[in-house]
């Protein structure tokens, strides 16, 4: 019992780092961006191939990951997303869907269409068990990474000035910009950290997931449930969601195979109308 | 107002995109439809069997009793409604005289109604479900049946001590049929299956799965998905660490499927399947089979299902030389019951009531030969029907 | 016998977490009232008027529409119940036409607004009233427009026509004149005054001029409670009203 | 009111109002050269009854989307649930009973959809657009996963096998080269579209209209907006089960495909692409996606998807409102410019 929740935890950790991004940029500003998920398989298809060609260790790929997927992020925000703030919801799905699909065929032509697998360094391979529970390595590794990510975001968002600005103008954009916050400025960096967490997720996934070009559509459901279940105006909202759907995924699998997926979906569609605004975020205040 | 207007130019632009209507088909040319997945997940399945066809008429020349062959390739990117329309358009514009292909069960059924009704001889490639060849009298088979790969799994583990086994297949239709197959044929031979798992075809993670069937701790623990996945299941069953657990991997060749052996890493080393074709088949067609396939298609290594196409394209020839070039749909399959020919797999025949495919069932074992993985065979089990 | 109350509250609250927006309120407007509602900003007059026309709901006392207790009724069903209003902001359909509003407002008000068989306009007495009420507020030039580009008054005008298209008991007009250039306004005060006599009309204005040239009758908000009720006389003359509100201005009757 | 005689600036409201709702020459020749297809592609056919049929699952999204403004990634969970429903009663009844007779097989594929689409339109009436994108999502992924397990009934990810319709009204049979489907599909499109097209002229349209454009001020009207957008919504919802059951019949087979993201993400791109609230704007969306996917699917199998992410990408950042706006604002740039009128 005590491993299937930890494979869930692990999982649920992958998740949140995959979905911060997205999470970030709606609450922000208010911008539905369903490609989120092409980062993070930007961030995948680096590692696959630096580690199957170029036989890059894999724990540089972690940091190539990041930075790669950001400056992509960076790139896309500054030439294509800009024309997009002042556009309606409908507009801004439309260009999201239209770069999954530009994304999904690039990928399919350079890489081919079934799974690529990475052969993980044996120090990150094996299991070892305790309490009578197992848990494999990898799996420690990926819950410390993301561990360690969350905290460092919490920290950066209380302690740090462009936390406090980044909070305000998630707050209430038009106030910030009263208060001379450069919003626009802001959002740019967070849409690239974002997408470089996502492209991080994704290095970090190629151990647990399994990668072929149409990730990013597979995931996107998941990215949704995070934050209609988690809300958009904290991190802790959709940190504990990405937890929840972690474990309720693998648990469904391993106890109810049959109706597993049809749970998961009936709790986002029940939160949903019950606390449009997350089931962990407060009242939202716009 | 400008409605009027533009609903006028969109009248005039329909015209325009009318395609050509296809030139009409000289008699002496004989044209096989081809309908595979070339994109999608099972894009792997599509490449291999158009190499596997091209091969064999690179080999064996474009005349047959004095018709040009020419195929024609269509992708139905794995979606059932489209391979229907594509062997509707097939049939009607172009006059195919052979369907053949079909990458998945799903998209073989669907072609069976046109068919019958076109009276084409459809030759499956590559579909493995049992039921396929009686939903249409116009169906031929040349790939395999899973029944047929799976029975000879369970007959061996049942004579190796395999006492109990648990079962873990992808939820459609081959999955169910290979778990039904090894499900009787183990337990008649006293074997016992504890549990019968069943993995989701959309998003295949298979971790809780792996958990739970190493939680009821069988001897053995009985493996089939669809070739292509084969690799992310087998590096999570390593990451689970079930050989260490005492749990013997097994299952048919699918998932040590040649196409992807090589990347999944030596944990796959001692894996014991079966299946109706391995890279490694000893015999001198299979080796000349294999050269050439490596030299055509930049070193990509031929696997189960470019057999089924490179048989395919046999049993086509053979059909239009006995009956001297005649298209008649009927006289067609007539001439393919009963045919017998050896192919690289092994001495293959079409059984002349079911019109499945009746052939030699291998068990190998996963080992490293000169630096890469392959699966050698160590058993027989000679001429298993498709389906009774 | 003293005239019909047709819409009337009881000591209504409304609070927003800490703040007062309406305070103990208790008023009642009778049947032909010509009523302003004056007050310094943020004196609370427009949440007044919402928690009167169903937009916001009330934190306690009650509201009576006609005799009946319509506390909990929402806006629909009061405007169904005859209570019509303007917004502040214009609130109206960009994308149709003048004529296709009132068309609108009319076939809800009759009940056809779910017909669905017969085209917009088969109805030839709805476009006749239609006509008759653009003709009425003087904008039948501008009938076949895309709303969305009309100028600011003409939708000024639309608003109040939309709300007379409702056939209300009670019209609540939320600064009709605000933003309407100069010219305009005296077209908007026309149209006011001529509003007819059986519906009772409370008025919000800024404009000393219009209210004083229009009101039978007054009441001064003040940070949210009713300060001092009393005719147009009355209220010119009392201190209290001029220390706070009017300043030193002298006011003319 | 007094009955005056009817003004002239009355009459001629009624002109106006009543043109909007007459038939344009334009949309007679649409018409016309749609059921000219027969002649003009007889090779084509089944292409033609699967863009027919996608331009009805079009025209639903419309109703939803372009009149009401309600953001829907889901109405590919009605197409599925008409195109099974359609399926088993032409499976069942074997081609014999009065049940898999067709055109019934479009009542109980769109009425079975509309039950479902009624029990879930509470969902979407209230939420922003994202939330009614994702409940929309939610929706159709539950009805996939149903599909998915309910093997005994739906055959499960294999598809729905034995779908054997009997002949159109006991008369036409689907023949091999598509004409019956063809014109069965395009006479189904049709009589809907008629409906749907006086559907929008109407009172009901307008007020459709209306509260895609102002909420505050329909409530304020007396509209009873939640009861609105629940018609809307299961009719429309009917739509697509009807379209799902014309697919389930032309192709003999349904498969849990038919409900899959990209149906309802197809219909959405479509209807955007043609031009959202312009009635036509499906019908003409699907035309093109349709045959732009069959004209480069041939040419570049792999990558259809990329030259429609493509051009998606494009639409949304230079065209406002599809095709027919494009050509609406192109036409009266002109008219502006040459002071035509």
């Amino acid at each position: 019992m005590l491993t299937i929740l930890l494979d869930g935890i692990a999982y649920g950790m992958l998740l949140f780092i995959l979905a911060v991004g997205l999470c970030v940029t709606l609450g922000l500003m208010n911008f539905i961006n369903l490609a989120h998920g092409t980062f993070a398989m930007a961030g995948g298809y680096l590692t696959i191939t630096l580690m199957q060609k170029a036989g890059v260790p894999f724990l540089w790929c972690l940091p190539a990951a990041f930075i790669f997927a950001a400056v992509l992020g960076l790139v896309l925000e500054r030439t294509l997303y800009r024309h997009l703030y002042d556009k309606t919801h409908l507009d801004q799905v439309l260009f999201s869907i239209g770069l999954v699909f530009i994304s999904i065929a690039v990928v399919d032509y350079a890489y081919g269409a079934n799974q690529q697998i990475v052969n993980l360094p044996d120090y990150l391979t094996g299991r070892f068990s305790f309490l009578g529970a197992s848990i494999g390595v990898y799996r420690v590794f990926v819950i410390a990474i993301c561990g360690l990510l969350v905290v460092s975001l919490q920290l950066v968002l209380t302690m740090t000035r462009f936390g406090s600005r980044l909070r305000a103008a998630v707050d209430d954009g038009r106030v910030a910009r009263g208060m001379g916050i450069d919003v626009t400025r802001i959002f740019a960096v967070t849409f690239a950290v974002g997408s470089g967490l996502a492209g991080l997720g994704g290095a970090l996934g190629t151990g647990i997931i399994s990668f072929d070009p149409t990730f990013p559509l597979k995931y996107m459901i998941y990215f949704l449930i995070v934050i209609s279940v988690g809300g958009t105006t904290t991190i802790t909202g959709p940190f504990l969601a990405a937890i929840l759907l972690g474990v309720a995924d693998v648990a469904g699998k391993y106890y109810v195979p049959a109706v597993g997926g049809f749970i998961i979906y009936t709790i986002m569609v029940v939160v949903l109308i019950v606390r449009p605004q997350g089931l962990f975020a407060r009242a939202a205040a716009k | 107002m400008f409605r009027r207007q533009i609903l006028k130019s969109i009248g005039v632009a329909g015209l325009a995109l009318a395609t050509g209507i296809s030139a009409a088909s000289a008699q002496e040319v004989v044209k096989v439809g081809l309908i595979l997945p070339m994109t999608g997940p099972s894009a792997s399945t599509g490449r291999q069997i158009e190499a596997g066809v091209r091969l064999w008429m690179a080999q064996n020349g474009t005349t047959v009793a004095g018709k040009k062959i020419e195929i024609i390739i269509k992708d139905d990117t794995g979606a059932a409604d489209q391979s229907k329309r594509l062997a509707t358009e097939l049939v009607v514009n172009d006059k195919v005289a052979f369907l053949a292909g079909f990458g998945l069960t799903p998209l073989a059924l669907a072609v069976g109604p046109v068919a019958s009704q076109a009276k084409v001889p459809a030759v499956i490639m590559a579909a493995g479900t049992s039921t396929i060849v009686a939903s249409s009298p116009y169906f031929v088979r040349t790939s395999f049946t899973l029944p047929q790969n799976t029975a000879p799994m369970a007959q061996w583990s049942a004579a190796n001590n395999i006492k109990t086994v648990v079962t873990l297949v992808s939820d459609y239709g081959p999955g169910l049929d290979s778990e039904k197959a090894f499900k009787a044929e183990f337990e008649g031979k006293g074997g016992k299956v504890l549990d019968t798992l069943r993995a989701p075809m959309m998003n295949p993670e298979f971790a809780a799965f792996l958990q739970k069937a190493k939680d009821l701790k069988p001897d053995a623990l009985f493996l089939f998905v669809p070739s292509g996945q084969g690799a992310s299941l087998m590096k999570q069953v390593g990451e689970r660490e079930l050989a260490k657990a005492g749990i013997k991997i097994i299952g048919t060749g699918d998932v040590t499927d040649d196409d992807q052996l090589n990347g999944m890493g030596d944990a796959l080393i001692g894996m014991i399947t079966s299946h109706n074709y391995s890279a490694a088949h000893d015999s001198p067609e299979n080796k000349a089979y294999v050269a050439a396939f490596l030299k055509a298609n930049n070193n990509m290594r031929p696997n189960f299902m470019s057999v089924g196409g490179f048989d395919g394209m046999a049993a086509i020839y053979k059909a239009l030389e006995k009956t001297k070039g005649d298209t008649d749909g009927t006289k067609l399959v007539e001439a393919m019951k009963g045919l017998a020919l050896v192919s690289p797999r092994g001495p293959i025949s079409i059984d002349a009531t079911t019109r499945d495919i009746t052939q030699n069932v291998y068990v190998r074992e996963v080992k490293k030969v000169d630096g890469q993985l392959y699966n050698v065979e160590f058993a027989t089990i000679p001429n298993v029907k498709g389906s009774n | 016998m003293s005239p019909r109350i047709l819409l009337e509250s009881r000591d209504l609250v409304k609070r927003f977490g800490g703040i007062t927006a309406t305070d103990h309120v208790t008023f009642s407007l009778p049947e032909g009232a010509r009523h302003a509602l004056i007050g310094p900003n943020g004196a609370g007059k427009t949440t007044f008027i919402n928690l009167l026309s169903g937009v916001l709901t009330p934190t306690s006392g009650e509201i009576f529409l006609d005799g009946a207790n319509v506390t909990h009724w929402s806006a629909r069903k009061r405007a169904h119940a005859g209570l019509a209003r303007t917004f502040q902001i214009n609130q109206l359909f960009a994308d149709l036409t003048p004529i296709e509003t009132l068309m609108l407002t009319i076939a809800e008000r009759e009940g056809e607004g779910a017909s669905w068989w017969r085209p917009v306009g088969a109805r030839t007495d709805f476009v006749d009233e239609a006509v008759a009420l653009l003709a009425q507020l003087g904008i039948s030039d501008i009938a076949h427009h895309r709303v969305g580009q009309l100028a600011y008054g003409k939708q000024r005008l639309l608003e109040i026509a939309v709300a007379l298209a409702q056939k209300p008991k009670v019209l609540l007009l939320d600064e009709p004149a605000a933003g309407v250039p100069e010219h305009e306004r005296e077209q908007i005060l026309d149209v006011v005054a001529a509003l007819p006599k059986e519906v009772a009309l409370i008025l919000i204005e800024h404009d000393m001029h219009l209210v004083f040239r229009f009101a039978k009758s007054i009441s001064v908000l003040v940070n949210g409670g009713l300060f001092v009720e009393g005719t147009p006389e009355e209220i010119a003359n009392d201190p209290r009203v001029r220390q706070v509100y009017l300043g030193e201005e002298d006011v003319h009757v | 009111m007094s009955a005056i005689t009817p003004s002239p600036e009355a009459t001629r409201a009624r002109a106006v109002l009543l043109g909007r709702s007459r038939w344009g020459v334009a949309e007679i020749i649409f018409w016309i050269l749609a059921f000219a297809c027969y002649w003009l592609f007889p090779t084509k056919l089944s292409l033609l009854s699967e863009i027919a049929i996608l331009g009805l699952v079009a025209l639903s999204v419309d109703l939803v989307l372009g009149y009401a403004g309600i953001v829907t990634l889901g109405q590919g969970a009605f197409f599925g649930i008409g195109a099974y429903a359609a399926g088993l009663a032409a499976k069942h009844g074997m081609g014999t009973t009065l049940w898999s007779d067709p055109v019934i097989g479009l009542f109980i594929g769109g009425g079975a959809a509309a039950v479902i689409g009624f029990a879930t339109s509470f969902l979407v009436l209230r939420g922003s657009d994202m939330t009614r994108l994702m409940v929309t999502l939610g929706v159709a992924l539950i009805v996939d996963e149903v599909v998915n397990q309910m093997k005994w009934l739906t055959g499960g990810s294999d598809g729905l096998q034995g779908v054997l319709p009997s002949a159109v009204l006991g008369i036409w049979e689907f023949d091999l080269f598509g004409r019956v489907a063809f014109v069965y599909s395009l006479v189904v499109l049709f009589v809907l579209f008629v409906v749907a097209r006086a559907l929008v002229k109407s009172p009901f349209g307008l007020s459709l209209q209306a509260i895609k454009g102002n909420m505050l001020r329909t409530r304020a009207i007396g509209m009873p907006v939640n009861a609105r957008l629940v018609a809307v919504y299961t009719v429309a919802a009917f739509y697509a089960g009807v379209a799902g059951a014309l697919a389930a019949q032309t192709t003999q087979f349904a498969s849990p495909d038919y409900v899959a993201f990209h149906r309802s993400a197809d219909a959405m791109l479509m209807l955007v692409f043609g031009g959202a609230g312009h009635l036509y704007g499906g019908l003409l969306g699907s035309i093109i996606f349709r045959t732009m996917q069959d004209v480069l699917g041939n040419i570049t199998p792999q990558y259809w998807q990329f030259w429609l992410g493509v051009t998606l990408v494009a639409l949304v950042l230079f065209v406002r409102g599809g095709i027919l706006g494009l050509l609406g604002n192109m036409l009266a740039a002109w008219r502006r410019k040459g002071g035509a009128s």
